[in-house]
């Protein structure tokens, strides 16, 4: 049973992506998205980097970030929405945290 | 139970039902409201529905509250209807209760108090999720 | 079959609301079978027919809209939450509502929820 | 003389506006000259005359009128805010909006900020 | 020139609290209201009720607090309405952080 | 500059004016939009209203931003119209900017860094505080 994690809220702001990590499984994909993109450059995001030893797959919608002017990571894949409504059938549900 | 009930039942999928998790406080906005009403919908509709509580959303939870103090009408007390719809699993983050030193004790019977890991997993048996 | 229902949480004013729809969008472009989308919480006043956005903002009603006619997309707006928004739903003076939105219940949802295959929520 | 401006950002149907509305009438019974309360962003909404809470809810926008009555207290919505919410507020058509509202712009935000010695936004 | 501050979020949800912290003065005033009751809990409170040495005053809304069920703190007082709008003109100006 | 505009200007008393803090990031709420239409308001009759950005409302400042991307029409390209409305103090929180990883480079000039105390300071010279 994986699921898709669309990430919509910054860190920096609120919890919710402190709650999206406490259930967050391996086989899992996290999709950071509007201002879930800011995550990028929060500490959350490099202990999940450390933790994943790859079995989590995490992405960023391109445009997303391009319009907030936030720079690219090796271990993060950009994809568009195309890739998401993918990735929604490639996982078993999806859970929004916004 | 007869066995074509139990046939029917045997052959639902195994990750079924909705999943609400509800992450706000009660008394500030309305979205506790909004997902009790979806609950309550699956239940009267007699579709699976299970209620998950994390963040402040504990808050909606916990005992001796009482919103008429601040003028609002207390959707908290609904809860106790639950049973009628036969919405059985209420789970709630130990985590999130340990965060505000809270204790477990709350306003309704039959909550489940769960790690993280549980918690997460209780979650993934079911088919969809909605998070208020 | 890929089947999908939607749950629109944001006014028509949000910009979270252009992600929801260039993700619906996406999925209809792609074959997806978008069986509706249901408009909850602030969503329900997109159905609002006297809402004027400066034109030269994103126009979210006028591309629900464009969705619904192109792809005969089912647009459910809640009532109650509709109500509470000013928006006058009953049958005889609906004049208010848009008619590209259907004035439907949480049945509604329980219903999509039921039938879908995936449920995404905005 | 204390003078006090209040500006409101939250819908009627928010349970953060009761809050609003206890501390403007505390003000009020406590002899404060209130010169007036501007509804901004979701604010604005308070103006909407289709509005319909369930009956056993907090009624905010009743409270209002009532002060507004009692206490001759003046309430500004926003136009732009208003408009995007759904409210026409056209001189000719302005049906939909409560008369004990007065539609103003923003420069009424500034003389209300600029005559009072308090500004409390809520 | 003395700023009273009125908290109405909850600290464990968004960061407003810290941002309020931040730039919280000797002889200002906070009030805790709606969800910023919650924050009677919160480590924030703790290092904030060790720094004031007694110059900041920290309130309560009771019927808040009382609605929420949350437990009263001998260091911070309970007030109503009436006393946040002598308050409001007890100090310079005011700062929501919502 | 006259005498008595001097006079006028010296007169004036010394908390005066309208701080807005912005709070929000730029493209997920209308706050941001909100809160510059009010203080271009004030700019426009001639009201002191100087903006303070804080927590997520230091990406509201950011250099290279492309709201046209995500189909959102680019408000912050207004910020360029503070000099004609006479907007001349912008304050951005220095803990916020090192917080999220942000070095000091603006799409607008004459964005001044301050520490906490000397925003807080910056805050205290002002009549009035909106915060969006």
């Amino acid at each position: 049973m994986s699921t898709l994690h669309l990430v919509r809220q910054s860190a920096f702001a609120t919890n919710d992506f402190t709650q999206c990590l406490s259930v967050l499984d391996h086989q899992d994909t996290v999709v950071l998205m509007d201002d879930g993109c800011y995550n990028l450059k929060h500490s959350l995001m490099d202990s999940l980097l450390k933790r994943v030893d790859g079995t989590i797959n995490i992405n960023i919608i391109s445009s997303h970030a391009q319009a907030r002017a936030i720079e690219t990571m090796a271990k993060v894949s950009h994809i568009d929405m195309a890739d998401v409504v993918a990735l929604t059938f490639n996982h078993n549900k999806v859970i929004t945290w916004q | 139970m007869t066995t074509i009930e139990q046939q029917t039942l045997a052959s639902l999928p195994k990750g079924f039902g909705l999943a609400i998790i509800n992450s706000k406080a009660p008394f500030s906005s309305n979205d506790g409201k909004d997902a009790l009403d979806v609950a309550l919908m699956f239940g009267s509709f007699e579709q699976k529905v299970s209620l998950f509580f994390q963040g402040d959303g504990v808050y909606q939870l916990i005992a001796n509250q009482d919103g008429r103090l601040v003028s609002i009408k207390d959707y908290l007390k609904t809860f106790s209807a639950f049973e009628f719809y036969d919405i059985e699993d209420i789970y709630v983050c130990q985590q999130s209760l340990v965060n505000r030193q809270l204790n477990e004790t709350f306003h309704i019977n039959d909550v489940q108090v769960l790690t993280s890991i549980e918690f997460s997993k209780a979650l993934n048996r079911h088919q969809h999720v909605l998070r208020f | 079959m890929k089947t999908l229902a939607v749950v629109v949480t944001t006014p028509p004013y949000s910009h979270l609301t252009i992600t929801a729809l260039t993700y619906v969008e996406a999925a209809l472009v792609a074959g997806i079978n978008v069986i509706g989308v249901f408009f909850y919480q602030d969503g329900a006043m997109h159905a609002n027919k006297d809402i004027s956005i400066a034109s030269d903002e994103y126009q979210a009603i006028a591309h629900w809209q464009r969705l619904q006619q192109q792809y005969q997309l089912p647009l459910h707006i809640c009532i109650t939450a509709a109500e509470k928004r000013g928006i006058t739903c009953d049958s005889i003076d609906s004049e208010q509502v848009n008619k590209a939105f259907t004035v439907s219940g949480l049945g509604e949802l329980v219903e999509l929820t039921t039938k879908a295959s995936r449920l995404v929520q905005f």
